[in-house]
């Protein structure tokens, strides 16, 4: 088996090999330099070390400041990768991350840009309640000049990290918190995995299973249920959200011709909706079945530890939609 | 400053004992407990801060607000939410103050003025506001509490509430429980205001900062700050200046915090200093304070169990309270 | 005729008479009592010299402190009523309206609520570019705890004003800038739109069109062309986005076989989608045609007013892409 | 203050009232052209703020950057941007700085410093922290200017942006234009501090308030604050108080201003007093300075006429400069 390291370490990797390639990568957060442990879960530890604490640079905890400062760097050819610590504390940057930096090269008719990314992280499981653990990038991808990529795996993790600090427009990179210690591939350094390309997990012909984030595991996990019940569904990881990979995820459905979607976000309005309205248009009479979707039931992620799991996609959910979908129930 | 004009007589200093006693014992038994694994939460542990909500709470009524943060317990006891309410919600119960659907970082309490607990940086401020504002229209002298940390004062939340309450002369008492550290970070690091009470001026409003470990110093400054609210003369920021002896977060050894810097700290640990000057001012013996401190831990075990007894909530239970019922 | 009043009119008489009704109504916000003119628009004129500026209140620039003034009044019993100017100025109060009025009944356990109103205005077609115009109701609706309206009637902004602030939870209620000096049939005193009900505008039978805010009258206007292809469409104003009337909009739709949707909003991860969603699942195997979207095109709002108008949603486009559904092409 | 240490010689002078003719002639013509409706657009004047900017555009360098607002094309003026470029661009024509898309409040042009402007009160100053970031990255002795309002001192934007800048030392200059109004509301209704200056202190900021209608005060503050900037010592606050002769946007009669105070402050004109001082202190005469005036008449006939043939974008160009090309 080759090396293995934890999804946590893949974007610490990420960021030290793209510090290396280029001097123009700033990285910029709360807590995020090594006199402050390298941040609250040590990602970016290490990297101060290396690179100064001009480079690497902790914040006061101002999240308008912080994507203010990406984005006045970014305009100038830095490549900065701000750290909001937590995807419910981009409620604080809002207008940072949707008026200026998604907005900027429009506005200046392309006479500046904002390559820069914002690193958040966020997933409930952790019994942090309801301020800790949304999913909001359903927002971000319905806003014209922001890309949005969520890793389910170590090579996603270093690879969509990668692909997002070279790419000449602003990226947002939703970690999932609880699977940082989930190990995987150690990625190749340099490794790269293109923004807007999905990854086929697992062929199959009766149902194509359409997920990104943490979720993605959640699938797997149910492919043997799934199986088991003799029906061969399709794992499409999209990694990407904003853009998503329409010429993959319509492929597969033309192919198995059923569509379940699942994603940790609530269902209504998210962007599992975004899915099914494209392919049920362009799909239009080749489906055997309405497209489903799956997601956190609509309420804030409730702190009660039953509450917290009857309120999550999990694997079991996903393998009874799968399954109801094909055998018609 | 003026702490002078507001002197607490000794059964107010024991009342204050009484409660420092209380969290003290309180955040020992969380940790206790949580390292036996029968809780499992997020805590956020206020050790060394008890002396601040101590004095708060003996100068607030029921009827005044509070809106605190996720380093909050301590406040909230303080301003008397029951044990058992408390410990049975951040045990996730049914028969937790918010049935088990807050936790740690969202306590309310209607019935003892904790409206708000949140998580978010700052938002403690904008909020108490509302009450204050609610106070204001209402011709009543209740007054909102907000209190904070000393990181929290670079978020711009804290700038827009105390601007705003200044304007509209509101009742609002901005408390900044400044322990020198915001996460792993230090004071200097990310606050560029040599006191937090210094802001104040930005606002025209009076900015008091106090020892954060003398209950006495503290209690004059609230004193001060809710007479001029509820005189309707406006806000006030205290800043108490204290220290946090447990990591940000449990399971967190603060090993970024200096050795000398978390000892020196310690050797000001409000809690036996105040007990020793309670003793040394014949206010309280040593026996009754000791009682204190026993029926505490009595209460504890009660509340624990009674917790740890009380049923989880059914799974349907996480779609209600989404939103009531249209009239 | 019936007495007639402009949209903004109707919005002033719903707030004056809520206040008029009920002492616990309050409204705030920047520029809005009378010594400043009752806002920029005069929406909230005469309010401050009738119920006094205490409960009538300017504030200074600060939108998560207007939220929060909101949130705390309402949890004792008040019904604030907040103006966020512009609905790109959300953003900077993102973080009281979602993780605080929208959680706090929740997280909670029911102890307390928020029954506040947020009113914002936006709308592109006034030359004010790129931050000055948007549309954000999706990010509203994928909250929950939130309730969103979008009024464009003289009847339907007094009546789902009241409403909103009847209501026991927070409601946007999302202006159409643009319509403020429509005119239309003065509404009755007390008039109420219960939130949720859609409104069938005019009755057909070969294809649906929903849509809501200013582009409902977008529709109307492209009903003569499509009558005129010989096409009949049953137009249908949402009224209210979170929680949609899916009874309505289902039960129209499983009639006319077909369905167009229509907003201001851009299209990916929009509104529509969720509607789309929603449709193709409950009616699957009985439409005659994929559920399409129309919406402003996927950039921000251009300020040059040949870019302005190719962006936007108009009646042209309604009737172009209702014609080409029906006639399949 | 020590406007003292900098003091402009004549050409300096002649140099600040030739951008003040410049930017008043330009704001004239503005609402002229608008009144024809040759224009359509929202427009936010100036007038009575012109000495600010062009105390500031005889500081700054090319190199040097700027984020601006809404109410800033004084600013972009003074700083360079090319009337031609700016004409086109509200005018939504392709040859406008931004091909049209940017429109009034949105204009950028790299090539003179011209970074970002917002419509967004309190954005223009997060943003200039990123470009001082850079230039300390640099090692470069570039400053980042930005420019606000009054009001826009209460929003938190203002109050992180200026507590970052000190604790990263960085080479900001925060230029707030106190023209005591913040649309329709009167200063003390929404801003708390007496001073916009004064709130320096919660950020251990250097703050200095001047008189915004005097050039020569202006250019003292400008070249302390620049000094200190490329020196590598920080950040500086700088509060020009001046007034807004015209409505808010154009279209609004200020019929909330109480016209005593109108009439006070456009006594106190910036530009017929510095035109008068000139002559008096023998730098130019009147001759030299209608020259100038004149001047600018014709740079803006060209300007105007320049625009208004400039071809509008193709409406396939709504959806261009979303994304740029991945490499
Ligand atoms: C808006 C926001 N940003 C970041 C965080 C993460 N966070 C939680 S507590 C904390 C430190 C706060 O420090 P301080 O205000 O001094 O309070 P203390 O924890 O020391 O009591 C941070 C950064 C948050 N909860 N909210
Ligand atoms: C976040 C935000 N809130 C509200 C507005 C609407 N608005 C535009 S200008 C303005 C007044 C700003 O006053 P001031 O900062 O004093 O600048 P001035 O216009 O006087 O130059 C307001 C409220 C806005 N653009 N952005
Ligand atoms: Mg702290
Ligand atoms: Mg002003």
């Amino acid at each position: 088996m080759s090396a293995q390291i934890t999804v946590l370490q893949a974007y610490n990797q990420a960021l030290s090999d793209a510090m290396s390639d280029d001097d123009q990568v700033l990285v910029l957060g709360e807590d995020i330099a090594d006199p402050e442990e390298g941040g609250v879960v040590g990602l970016t530890k290490g990297l101060s070390t290396k690179f100064g604490e001009l480079r690497v640079r902790t914040t006061p905890i101002s999240e308008e400041a912080i994507i203010g400062a990406a984005v006045g760097a970014s305009l100038v050819g830095f490549r900065p990768v701000a750290e909001i610590m937590l995807m419910n504390f981009t409620t604080v940057a809002m207008d940072m991350i949707v008026n200026h930096a998604a907005k900027l090269r429009y506005m200046s008719g392309g006479q500046t840009h904002c390559p820069l990314v914002i690193r958040t992280m966020t997933g409930a499981g952790m019994s942090t309640g309801g301020q800790h653990s949304d999913y909001y990038e359903a927002w971000f991808a319905h806003t014209p000049g922001m890309k949005v990529v969520c890793p389910s795996t170590t090579e996603d993790a270093y690879g969509l990290l990668r692909s997002a600090i070279d790419d000449p427009d602003p990226v947002m990179v939703v970690e999932n918190m609880p699977i940082y210690w989930t190990k995987g591939p150690k990625p190749e350094a340099g490794h790269r995995v293109p923004l807007g390309k999905a990854n086929i997990l697992s062929p199959g012909t009766d149902i194509t299973i359409v997920s990104y984030s943490r979720t993605v595991l959640e699938a797997l996990g149910a492919l043997q249920a799934i199986s088991g019940a003799g029906v061969s569904a399709e794992i499409i990881d999209l990694r990407t959200v904003q853009p998503w990979d329409q010429e993959a995820v319509l492929a597969s459905v033309e192919k198995t011709g059923r569509l379940l979607i699942a994603h940790e976000a609530v269902v209504p309005f998210g962007c599992g909706a975004e899915i099914a309205a494209v392919v049920q248009d362009q799909l239009f009479g080749k489906l055997k079945a309405p497209v489903k979707r799956l997601g956190a039931s609509f309420n804030p992620v409730p702190f009660s530890k039953p509450l917290e799991t009857a309120h999550m996609t999990d694997a079991a959910k996903i393998a009874a939609a799968a399954i109801a979908l094909v055998k018609g129930e | 400053m003026s702490t002078n004009t507001y002197v607490p007589d000794g059964p107010t200093k024991l009342e204050m004992f009484r409660k420092m006693a209380l969290l003290k014992a309180n955040d020992e038994r969380s940790r206790k407990v949580i390292t036996t694994g029968r809780l499992i939460m997020p805590y956020y542990s206020y050790r060394g801060q008890e002396a601040i909500p101590a004095a708060m709470g003996v100068v607030l009524k029921d009827t005044d607000y509070l809106c605190t943060i996720y380093r909050g317990i301590h406040d909230m006891l303080a301003k008397g939410l029951p044990l058992k309410s408390l410990w049975a919600e951040i045990a996730g119960r049914v028969e937790g103050t918010c049935k088990g659907k807050g936790g740690p970082m969202h306590l309310t309490d209607v019935e003892h003025g904790v409206m708000v607990t949140t998580g978010i940086v700052g938002a403690s401020m904008p909020i108490a506001n509302g009450l204050a504002w609610a106070s204001q229209l209402r011709g009543e002298d209740r007054v909102a509490v907000a209190t904070f940390g000393d990181a929290a004062s670079n978020i711009g939340a804290f700038h827009e509430a105390l601007n705003l309450a200044s304007v509209w002369k509101l009742p609002t008492i901005f408390v900044c429980q400044n322990n020198l550290w915001g996460e792993h970070t230090a004071y200097e690091k990310s606050t560029s205001a040599k006191r937090i009470a210094d802001r104040a001026a930005a606002y025209c409003m009076p900015g008091i900062c106090v020892d954060g470990n003398d209950p006495v110093e503290l209690y004059g400054a609230f004193c001060e700050a809710v007479a001029r609210a509820r005189a309707g003369e406006g806000p006030t920021l205290i800043e108490a200046v204290t220290f946090r002896f447990q990591g940000h977060v449990f399971g967190d050894a603060s090993g970024y915090i200096p050795k000398e810097e978390m000892e020196a700290a310690k050797a000001r640990d409000p809690y036996p200093l105040f007990r020793a000057r309670l003793i040394a001012e014949a206010i309280a013996t040593e026996e009754e304070l000791s009682a204190i401190e026993a029926a505490h831990e009595a209460s504890l075990d009660e509340a624990v169990e009674f917790a740890l007894a009380s049923p989880f909530p059914a799974a349907e239970e996480a779609c209600t309270d989404v939103y009531g019922e249209v009239a």
